[in-house]
């Protein structure tokens, strides 16, 4: 309501932006996959924080709105492989879901290079890290999310 | 809110060279509910757990955040800790910035900033996490193994001798299977029943083993350690305790138009029969189907022969409740009818059989007591043709995708024992690989081509006729490159083999998951293939894929050790990171549980208390023993009611809400 | 009496929003609100009313109260600024125009909403005349005259030209400032309308509305009535006929984490849900039969007891056309007040 | 427009992809004595877009079509349609032998019929 | 329509004579020609029950509280589309079909009185069906217009006579009148889809701006049968009374498409209640397109006791990446 707006400060933007990225990674594959990029010293971008669950399918919507709306510029959710998952069928579903969801923010006019959905096995730390400096650099290019935040939690 | 104490680990210089460690525990000792924070060269070492124990005493600490190595590493180990400290064990996060910090960046402020992210990111859902308690149910120390061939029996064997008691039921009214049908097995062709009739002396004489044979499972219930199964015992109208197997009913019978099942239908038997001479348990069995007295009333032979009086007639059939710490599946499997390959004229030439009617022809106990004659004429043939691969690795509609696996090689024995009893008769395989992965097993398809003569073609027969007093076969001959019209007298086909017809029932009410060609699915294709992904429920032999003897006895006694090592336990702990579901918000629309891949969640009726209403309502009850705890659940109940312990919606969004912060 | 053609309006508006805040009726995606103006605006003076009621300029939907500062363990408190700047709000209808003096009735007793407070102390409303009312129009019936609202200024449109009468020292005042737009007019236009208007309010299908029932009969009699059940039977429990409402008055008090924070804000809030009042430990009214008589009851009997036999309600006729349902405070009166008619 | 691989398997919809190489279609074949190629080369050849033999053998219009292979191959490659549609490719090609305008003047000849120049254009440049 | 209306009530007589049912969810008239209201009556009151061209609304969802209780059977009458958030309501086990007496009845089409308005008629006292069109009077004259015009948004693509649930039919559907099908039902989304990301962007924003969050939408979901709702219940996370702003606006009205995607038969009464006419059933109809294009042909509730687009799945299921590579 724009009546209200007198109280909604909006902040200014200050220089080089380093955008925000929230990995959700499924304790099996992904989480793992990640810690095999770092025994293995692959480097990938510290703005990337990651959120372990124990299965891709543990994913809520909700969950990366928030992630949205409190200020990331990206999320990435990764799982096992299909036909691999630690629970069977957990990334059947998390992949459906995903693949609405997407959609649907697509269809909202958000940018939809800001969310993905990767396989990573437990094995593949070169595919984490390589998967991980690629989705940065997507975001860095995209630059700020503006469509999907609260303006409210950059007070 | 928490008195949580942050640790804060050097890993030597694993973490120490990168991060600031002593600049992360100070920023982290600011943040709201966190009274204690320091840093130590190995939160691991003995001196580092008890770092971590008496700060927990000193500052009555109510929840720890270590900020270390991956929690794959070491959180199993931390937990030991706190908990030898008083503190339940599951209050308790890791912060992993080795791997995924330390070991990554090379820029020290950066990565420095990173782990105070990363640490006020887990005490954010430290200060949210409860206490949990593993779960401990009591296992009820016996077994069922559903399927009496060489794989239930070895199952069965093998859990008896660790000293647990095994029930195995068997549909048909003897153990055994197909391995007692087959005549030799590969690559050493001893004789099957010289090795699998004492296999089942031993099962029947084990006092720990209880045979119900001519029995199916009808239905079971409960989860891991605690199975209840209803066993529907079949009516065989003769007393089992009292038959002594002399067989004088078998040559009385006037009905005698009866296919014998266990010779694959190519002779005939009474209607009160015994299996076969070896059968376990050695006693007759009425088939109510081909029974004068029981169709009409009338006769009633058997009865009149019996020395023993063991004839009943009037036998019910009979349901027995019994209870189960596990279960495994052994239904086995079923050779295909080939009788949609009008091509290869099964249906219409008695001289075309499958292997396995060609087992029993070739077999000592066979209709033909071992003498390869052609069905049709009783002579020798001179020459036989063998089809690989009838019904396998298709993609058409009758057509199996998988390979059967064990045809290439009892094919090679086939032929092999053919040549090796009438060198004159000729043999012909034809083949579109011969694949012979396993010990001796190419040695052994070498010796059918090199040493018997054996002729492989690669190509396959197109189509096989009637010829005249023979079957003209039509084949190509790929590496010749022309196409083949032989003569031949009898076909062998190396069907498909496929799923017990039994198995889809029995997946069903274990919810065990299967595959899309109802072979049951292992709880991990590579690292737990005996295990069925419902805990509790293991997989012994060719119900989970197609394999040969010796594997399925491996997989066989993989089975019992799982089993072993559930039933010897007195009470089963259990991840106590599952979901569970708040009644008052539970729809009872049953979304979770058509998800749910174990089965964990069930329905009932329950009093509920909301918004100051009491009232009745069908909810979601999740059993805690069966719940593994991933989450599908919680993102497919709309109302939130659904939850996962450990990561909890709203830990997920405290630690989504520190990282953004 | 002063006038304005219509033609020339948007720079009238342009003159007020240069040295206030403005408020007037504006499209958006089809629906016509309240909206603070800004050039090139689809204003629609036309629009008979707003889906929202003008409250909003007062009362808005939401607001923050105060915030708190965390850092570490440190926390520190700022209230939010009331509003200190005179505005604008043009347009608005004689049942809204009525509103605000309910409104004031609760925010303004001993102690006053200071936010409310404000924003009626800066607040100049500029009423809008009515001349073609629609068949939900039942205002009449609350003694307003919906031809000449009782605020600041009143404005006519009659014919392309826009007649402005100032009533108020503050409308005065504001007349004063945009005098140079403003030509002066007899007030033949305006009488003449109203008197057509008038003809057309007699013919309103809902123009007599008996009301007697509620302020003759006991309060716990009315309550008693068993028709509440069968009436409220299809309540959906939406807060439609409440956001819409101009005399609807409460709120919510909620605290957002912004990570960093508490941002403290109210909202409206509907006695129509079941997480009404919660604050307490659950709502009092647990069934949706004793949320709607509640509603019904406040503005039917609960106001006039309180307020000097002011019913809470002012006819705009808002609930009538936006209830999913169908179901308003007119049925509810008939059927229980009917045998008195 | 040239013969490919692409072109053939757009036409007959199959993918050669699928064959297992068992040779089944070859062995149920009642006219693989006339053959040159064989149904199962027929599948390897298009696969391996070695199209220029098979376009050149007279194997392409020994094929009955009665389908045999069709109906017994266990992969669903379906042999009898690659055939068919390498058919249908020549035919198309045919379309290329004509001549082109431009070729035209180059040839003209103040005695040669009218009729001669169309027929031309339907036939030449083989 | 009135030949209609008597065969109902002659009907609804006979259930109750028969002592089949002992009280009837239907419609009863309003203060004007079109604002029905949907009640319940009793053996005493059936005869004031009204089916006529404003019966809209749909009343499956009031028979998860609603058939509770009674000695008897509820009877529903149940309009074609209706039935199929019957069906899926069963599916859910939020209503008990034993309870429940539905009796089948036909439909020729729905008017919305906003369609009215917003053509510019005010002022309304009555209407009549007059053939193909519609004769308003109005405080301001008479005035007319096409009923195909002012048909509800789900009549427009309306699935058909065919009723797919109920213990009864009034008349049988073949003998049925029919809707004719006025629009394509993605017609509105493929436009959406065509635009810009940032014209899609804005034009969603205008409208969901719009959004008061008076839970209309949501209250009259026969999908959204929650006990308690995501955002109503504080220990969410997500819980709100209100949007405080465009991130609010947005995220509940994602999460509410999302918490019925595939469950959503498409009734349209989420728009059919907006009161800021937000057009809502086109994020449902969303979801369908994606679901029918990803996972095959589905229409939730066109059969009781199937499982859903997401509870289920297939191995060769689509990737999320597809909505990055399509279009």
């Amino acid at each position: 309501m724009q009546l209200n707006d007198t109280n909604q400060a909006v902040p200014a933007e200050s220089g080089a932006y380093k955008p925000l990225i929230v990995a959700f990674c499924c304790n099996w594959c992904s989480y793992a996959g990640a810690d095999t990029a770092g025994s293995s010293r692959l480097s990938y971008p510290s703005n990337i924080k990651i959120i372990r669950v124990p299965c891709s399918c543990r994913v809520n919507p909700l969950f990366i709105l928030r992630a949205f709306q409190r200020g990331a510029d990206g999320v990435i959710l990764c799982g096992c492989h299909p036909g691999d998952c630690h629970y069977t069928t957990g990334n059947y579903y998390a992949r459906r879901r995903m693949t609405l969801l997407f959609s649907m923010l697509d269809y909202l006019g958000i940018e939809r290079e800001r969310t993905r959905v990767e396989w990573i096995s437990a094995a593949e730390g070169a595919k984490f890290a390589a998967t991980m400096n690629e989705f940065a650099e997507t975001i860095n290019r995209l630059g700020k999310n503006r469509k999907l935040r609260d303006l409210r939690c950059e007070i | 809110m928490q008195k949580i104490g942050v640790f804060v680990c050097w890993c030597g210089s694993n973490i120490a060279a990168t991060v600031d460690v002593a600049a992360v525990a100070e920023a982290l000792g600011k943040q709201p509910g966190v009274v204690y924070a320091t840093d130590y060269q190995y939160m691991c070492s003995a001196s580092g757990q008890n770092l971590i124990k008496d700060a927990i005493r000193d500052y009555g600490l109510t929840g720890v955040v270590i900020c270390a190595c991956s929690p794959r590493m070491h959180e199993a180990t931390f937990r030991k800790t706190i908990s030898s400290a008083g503190l339940n064990p599951y209050m308790l996060e890791i912060a992993n910035i080795r791997e995924q910090c330390s070991w990554i960046h090379k820029d020290r402020e950066e990565a420095t900033k990173k782990a105070i992210t990363m640490g006020t990111a887990a005490i954010a859902k430290v200060q949210l996490n409860t206490p949990l308690t593993q779960m401990k149910s009591p296992v009820t120390k016996r077994a069922l193994v559903i399927g009496g061939g060489i794989a239930g029996m070895q199952t069965a064997l093998d859990i008896a001798d660790a000293g647990f008691e095994v029930d195995i039921v068997e549909k048909k009214p003897t153990i055994g299977g197909k391995m007692a049908q087959l005549d030799k097995t590969f690559p050493t062709l001893d004789c099957s029943s010289c090795i699998v009739t004492p296999k089942m002396v031993d099962t029947a004489a084990n006092e720990k083993i209880t045979i119900f044979s001519y029995a199916e499972v009808e239905n079971v219930t409960g989860f891991i350690g605690n199975f209840k199964a209803t066993i529907k015992q079949k009516p065989r109208y003769v007393d089992a305790e009292k038959c002594t197997g002399c067989g004088l009913c078998t040559t009385k019978c006037p009905s005698k138009k009866s296919l014998n099942e266990f010779n694959m239908g190519l002779n005939t038997r009474t209607a009160i029969y015994i299996p076969f001479a070896q059968a376990v348990p050695l006693v007759a069995t009425i088939d109510p189907d081909a029974c004068i007295k029981l169709k009409t009333g009338k006769c009633g032979l058997c009865e009149k022969v019996c020395e023993a009086g063991a004839i009943d007639y009037a036998q019910k059939e009979e349901l027995i409740e019994r209870e189960y710490g596990a279960v495994v599946v052994a239904t086995g499997y079923n050779q295909i009818k080939p009788v949609q390959y009008e091509e290869y004229l099964y249906n219409q030439s008695r001289d075309v059989v499958t292997s396995l009617e060609f087992e029993r022809l070739m077999s000592a106990s066979g209709p033909t007591a071992g003498h390869l004659q052609c069905p049709s004429t009783g002579k020798l043939p001179r020459h036989i043709v063998f089809i690989q691969c009838v019904g396998s690795r298709g993609t058409a509609c009758r057509e199996k995708p998988y390979c059967s696996k064990v045809c290439c090689m009892y094919t090679a024995k086939h032929a092999m024992l053919v040549k090796d009893h009438y060198p004159e008769v000729e043999c012909t395989v034809f083949y579109i690989d011969v694949r012979t992965p396993g010990k001796n097993f190419d040695e052994f398809y070498r010796r059918a081509v090199e040493q018997y003569g054996v002729h492989y073609i690669k190509g396959m027969v197109g189509k096989v006729e009637q010829g005249d007093g023979c079957l003209k076969v039509q084949a190509s001959d790929l590496l010749d490159n022309r196409q083949l019209h032989l003569e031949a007298d009898m076909v062998v086909l190396a069907a498909a083999i496929e799923p017990d017809p039994s198995a889809r029932k029995i997946g069903t009410m274990l919810t065990a998951s299967m595959d899309t060609n109802d072979f049951f699915s292992e709880a991990h294709a590579k690292l737990r293939p005996v295990e069925s992904p419902t805990a509790g429920v293991f997989l012994s032999g060719m119900c989970q894929g197609p394999k040969d003897i010796p594997e399925t006895v491996s997989q066989a006694s993989a089975a019992a050790s799982k089993v072993i090592g559930v039933l010897s336990k007195d009470f089963l702990l259990s991840n106590p990171c599952i979901a569970h579901s708040d009644p008052t918000l539970c729809n009872g629309c049953s979304q979770c549980q058509n998800v749910c891949a174990y089965g964990a969640i069930s329905y009932e009726d329950q009093m509920v208390v909301d918004k100051g209403v009491r009232e009745t309502r069908r909810v979601a009850v999740v059993n805690e023993a069966i719940c593994q705890g991933c989450g599908a659940c919680t993102v497919t109940c709309p109302s939130g009611a659904m939850d996962l312990k450990g990561f909890a919606s709203n830990q997920i969004m405290a630690e989504v809400d520190a990282i953004c912060n | 009496m002063l006038k304005i053609a219509l033609a020339g309006i948007d720079r009238l508006f342009a003159a007020i929003a240069a040295s206030k805040k403005l408020y007037l009726p504006i499209e958006n995606a089809g629906e016509v609100e309240f909206s603070e103006y800004s050039e090139g605006a689809k204003v629609r003076l036309d629009a008979l009313q707003t889906v929202k009621s003008a409250k909003d300029a007062f009362f808005p939907f939401t607001e923050n109260m105060m915030q708190f500062h965390t850092d570490g363990k440190n926390i520190s408190v700022e209230a939010a600024k009331r509003v200190d700047e005179d505005f604008v709000v043009f347009g608005v209808r004689a049942c809204d125009a009525r509103s605000f003096s309910i409104l004031d009735k609760v925010f303004l007793a001993d102690p006053p909403d200071s936010f409310y407070a404000a924003r009626r102390a800066h607040g100049i409303i500029v009423g809008l005349a009515c001349h073609r009312p629609e068949e939900t129009c039942f205002c009449t019936n609350f003694g307003i005259d919906p031809t000449k609202p009782e605020t600041d200024v009143t404005a006519w449109i009659e014919d392309g030209v826009l007649y402005w009468e100032a009533q108020t020292e503050k409308g005065k005042a504001l007349t004063e400032e945009i005098s140079a737009f403003l030509e002066a007019s007899d007030e033949k236009a305006v009488e003449e309308q109203r008197e057509r208007t008038k003809k057309i309010l007699e013919r309103l299908p809902l123009a007599n509305l008996d009301l007697s029932y509620f302020k003759t009969h006991p309060e716990l009699e009315i309550f008693k009535r068993p028709e509440w059940k069968e009436l409220s039977s299809h309540c959906l429990g939406c807060g439609t006929c409440t956001f819409v409402c101009p005399t609807c008055q409460c709120y919510d008090i909620r605290d957002y984490n912004t990570g960093h924070g508490i941002v403290r804000y109210r909202c409206w809030d509907s006695c129509m849900y079941s997480d009404f009042t919660l604050m307490a430990a659950v709502n009092s009214r647990k069934s949706q039969v004793e949320r709607f008589r509640q509603r019904f009851m406040h503005k039917l009997v609960y106001n006039p007891i309180n307020h000097e036999g002011e019913f809470g309600c002012v006819g705009c006729g808002r609930c009538l056309r936006k209830c999913p349902i169908s179901m308003n405070i007119v049925k509810v009166a008939k059927t229980l007040g009917g045998e008195q008619a | 427009m040239a013969i490919d691989r692409e072109m053939i398997l757009q036409i007959s919809g199959v993918n050669p992809k699928l064959c297992m190489k068992c040779g089944k279609c070859s062995g149920t074949c009642p006219a693989y004595d006339g053959m040159e190629y064989h149904p199962h080369q027929f599948v390897s050849m298009v696969e391996n877009a070695n199209l220029e033999p098979l376009l050149a053998s007279e194997s392409l219009y020994t094929c009955l079509s009665c389908m045999a292979c069709i109906q017994r191959c266990p992969r669903q490659v379906e042999p009898a349609k690659l055939i068919e549609a390498v058919r249908l490719a020549v035919i198309r090609q045919q379309g290329c032998d004509h001549l082109l305008p431009d070729e035209l003047p180059a040839l003209l000849d103040p005695e040669l019929p009218q009729q001669a120049i169309v027929t031309a254009f339907r036939k030449y440049k083989k | 329509m009135r030949d209609i209306r008597e065969k109902l009530l002659k009907k609804i007589h006979e259930l109750f004579d028969a002592g089949v049912v002992d009280r009837v969810v239907g419609w009863k008239a309003g203060e004007f020609c079109y604002d029905v209201t949907p009640a319940l009556f009793n053996a005493g009151n059936i005869d004031e029950i009204l089916y006529d061209a404003f019966c809209g609304p749909n009343q499956s969802k009031f028979l998860v509280k609603g058939a509770e209780g009674g000695e008897k059977k509820i009877l529903a009458l149940l309009k074609p589309c209706d039935t199929y958030s019957y069906n899926q309501l069963i599916t859910e086990h939020r209503i008990d079909p034993e309870k429940i007496y539905a009796l089948g009845i036909p439909c020729t089409g729905m008017v919305d009185i906003n369609k009215i308005r917003a053509l510019g008629i005010s002022g309304i006292l009555g209407i009549e069906e007059d053939g193909e069109n519609l004769k308003i009077e109005t405080l301001y004259g008479t005035e007319s217009c096409k009923k195909a015009d002012v048909l509800l948004e789900r009549c427009l693509v309306c699935k058909g006579k065919n009723h797919v649930a109920g213990d009864e039919l009034l008349i049988p559907d073949e003998e049925a009148p029919e809707v004719p099908k006025c629009a394509e039902r993605m017609t509105e989304v493929e436009k959406l889809e065509a635009m810009s990301p940032e014209e899609r962007f804005n034009w969603w924003r205008s409208q969901l701006s719009k959004c008061i969050r008076c839970n209309a939408c949501r209250n009259a979901c026969p999908a959204c049968t929650c006990r308690t709702c995501v955002f109503d219940n504080p220990s969410s996370g997500v819980s709100a009374k209100v949007n405080t702003n465009d991130f609010e606006e947005n995220m509940f009205h994602i999460i509410r498409a999302f918490h019925v995607a595939g469950r959503c038969t498409d009734c349209g009464e989420c728009s059919r209640v907006c009161p800021q006419n937000i057009p809502l059933h086109l994020l449902n109809r969303k979801f369908i397109k994606d679901i029918d294009e990803f996972y095959g042909e589905y229409q939730a509730g066109a059969e009781p006791n199937v499982r859903g687009p997401l509870i289920s799945y297939t191995e060769q299921d689509v990737e999320p990446s597809i909505v990055m590579t399509r279009g």
